[in-house]
């Protein structure tokens, strides 16, 4: 099992049935391949609908966020931009998948932006994690060159600011305590030691009384 | 009045260094004719309010590889290199805006309202210049309304009067857009007669449509 | 002629092909029937559509905004109490025409309240006189008493400040300058001297050089 | 999530003294067996949410004459003589706010945004105690955002996830509140399956609705 398939099945154990959910591009998308047996969640798209399914029969009016091709599920629903942002930002929306550059002991989550580097747009990334009930980031626990993307201090520009309440990467589950108090580690992954997860950790992690080993 | 106009008159009414605002989310719900048929008249300097810029040979994002605009308000740049290209090099100007504030930014200018207070940005640079606003211990960054000179839209099906019916994915910042330029003029894919669209199955009314075209069909 | 007809007639000729138009409840509403031949308005009705037309069959989901049953012109759009209010306050409703209490030489208008007396509440009539392009008051000259209804400075509660173009009443037509630069008399009804209509006006009024006779 | 309730469970969700929204327009649109459904419960101490207090026999009207509002925050008090008597009697507490603001409030709360500014009341005494912003030489208000425990809807059609189709002029606040209170129920007169209703012409998405409960017909 990849450090992808890890955080998307560990990531998809946290929704409910019924929940509506945004999923952001990329490893975020992967998690409703892992939903558990009886647990349908609805998929918020923020062009404009909710009922998201894997695409069928192309149809050139019919794309996800990311501009790919998509289905609809019975139910689904079209709308707006502003009505989308309703959704979104009137806490109508019970969880929202990111992937992130950064996230810092606060909450703090910058993915968005490397300045002089990479500036495509925070698209809708702003209001969902402003607006949605649950704030998830999925990531790879450390850059590609070994560094900490969990820090003391994000130095990328914020995406949002004590927003974040959970993070799932290859190597465990964090839990943001919220009101800036600090981060929980809360379970490891198989084969992982709580001392191999802090190592890679530039915040100060905690460690749960309740660790237990990541469920996948 | 008489409302369907030919692609030609439709563009008389766009000059160079106009506001434009055009529908659409990565390509979907661009009106196609509309823009290919300015980057035939080559106007120059606009001012560009879109979501996206789509990719570089789709929607608006070849009017960036046409060199035709000198700003972009967006909420992203797309999959357009060039449009990130032109923003690094200087070329133009690109003003990022999260794509919830931005939809509601032009509501707000088609609603004849002053401003709106959003949580969506602060303690981001996105607050910069902002005024923030604390109410019962929750902080909002005060936003402003947008309006522009054009909006060039796209609709499924107008009937003559303009009332307008959007499809899937490619109603997006459509519909809103529609009340907030002084001219709007909209590509529609199907134009029938006044009384062929129920009242009820209106989602734009036509009193704020200014000019319709016959689309191509197609995408842009 | 009565009073109500004169005044209905002489705001119909202020509309023009096509205005989007929203009429209040009571005289306002005779206006539609004065039309000229080849003048088409649409009606705006801020309970949630454009497109009133008379009641033909009576449909127990479609009134005016007075609760009364109405009837729709082709072309008319239905919409939510929301986007009522974008049309009216966003500059999409070319004129409005609605009674008045009382309007003063400011261009300021009672018509919506007389503390202890009647307080049936203000509806949509603030959002109109401060959206609408154009705002035509029509009312009789006087109160039934004889007292005067045009004055130096409203005493009623405001319904809008500075929000009146145009006063029609059954002796002549007013004309409010911008900035609460004061009423220019433009036409007097058909047997009126313009010093009728200043005794029975508070406000200072000023003749118009152009001074005409009421066109009905 | 099984959401078609029976009308004893729906009232099951509502106290005395809870803040209720209710749609409708002089009665057009409100929700009848939910309403006279409230009446036989006789909740008391309500905070209403509305347009208007329709007249006595209709609609939220009967709510007024059977003394079950402690406050009714609403455009006007319709053609109700009942309201107008409470009110100088000081039985009930009337707020009145222009109707645009009504609306725009209600959807304000519903969108999480923290107020929004509007030219509508300024210079009158709907500004008594708010804030006044000078923007680009134009003055505005401060609205707030309002918000039910509960609202009380009616829909032409409903699918059992509780996409809304509404009609004519019954649609009016309908939309908005379906967006902006903790719990929603909603009166639907027809009631599909899911999937019977394309995705094009929801006007609500289920999303947004709690509870579903068919209509008797007929009006409150």
């Amino acid at each position: 099992m990849d450090s992808k398939e890890i955080i998307a099945r560990r990531i998809a154990l946290e929704l409910k049935d019924g929940n509506v959910v945004n999923l952001g591009i990329g490893l975020p998308t992967m998690v409703s391949n892992y939903l558990p047996k009886g647990v349908n969640i609805l998929l918020q798209s923020e062009n404009g609908f909710v009922g998201l399914a894997p695409v069928k029969d192309v149809d050139p009016d019919l794309v996800n966020a990311g501009g790919q091709p998509v289905g609809l599920v019975p139910g689904a629903a079209m709308f707006d931009s502003c009505t989308s942002f309703m959704l979104i930002r009137g806490g109508h929306v019970d969880a929202t998948v990111l992937g992130g550059l950064q996230v810092d002991s606060k909450g703090n989550l910058a993915n968005w932006m490397v300045p002089g580097k990479m500036v495509p747009g925070m698209g809708g990334a702003m209001d969902l994690v402003s607006g949605a009930k649950k704030v998830i980031i999925g990531m790879e626990h450390t850059a590609k060159d070994g560094t900490p993307k969990i820090l003391v201090n994000c130095d990328l520009p914020l995406t949002g600011k004590g927003v974040v309440n959970m993070i799932v990467t290859e190597l465990g589950v964090i839990r943001v305590i919220p009101e800036g108090l600090g981060l929980i580690l809360e379970e490891t992954a198989p084969g992982v030691t709580p001392e191999e997860v802090i190592a890679k950790t530039q915040a100060k992690l905690t460690i749960s009384p309740n660790l237990t080993t990541m469920k996948l | 009045m008489e409302k369907v106009i030919s692609i030609e008159k439709a563009l008389d009414k766009i000059n160079d260094g106009a506001t434009i605002m055009i529908g659409g989310f990565l390509g979907v719900g661009n009106p196609p004719t509309l823009v290919d048929a300015l980057i035939k008249k080559n106007v120059k300097n606009l001012t560009l309010i879109a979501n996206d810029t789509a990719r570089p040979d789709l929607g608006i994002g070849k009017l960036v590889v046409n060199k035709q605009l000198k700003k972009a308000i967006v909420s992203h740049i797309g999959t357009n290199a060039e449009t990130g290209r032109q923003m690094i090099a200087g070329e133009l100007s690109v003003d990022l805006i999260p794509q919830g504030t931005l939809a509601e930014r032009i509501r707000c200018g088609g609603a004849g309202l002053g401003g709106f207070l959003t949580p969506t940005g602060v303690g981001t640079i996105v607050e910069d210049g902002k005024q923030r606003l604390v109410l019962s211990g929750k902080s909002y960054l005060l936003e402003m309304p947008l309006r522009a000179d054009i909006a060039l839209l796209y609709a499924q099906k107008a009937d003559k009067f303009g009332n307008l019916v959007f499809r899937r994915s490619s109603r997006n910042f459509n519909p809103i857009m529609a009340f907030a330029a002084d001219v709007v003029i909209v590509e529609a894919k199907e134009i029938v007669e006044i009384g062929q669209i129920d009242p009820d199955e209106v989602m734009v009314t036509g009193v704020v449509v200014d000019w319709l075209v016959q689309g191509k069909g197609g995408n842009a």
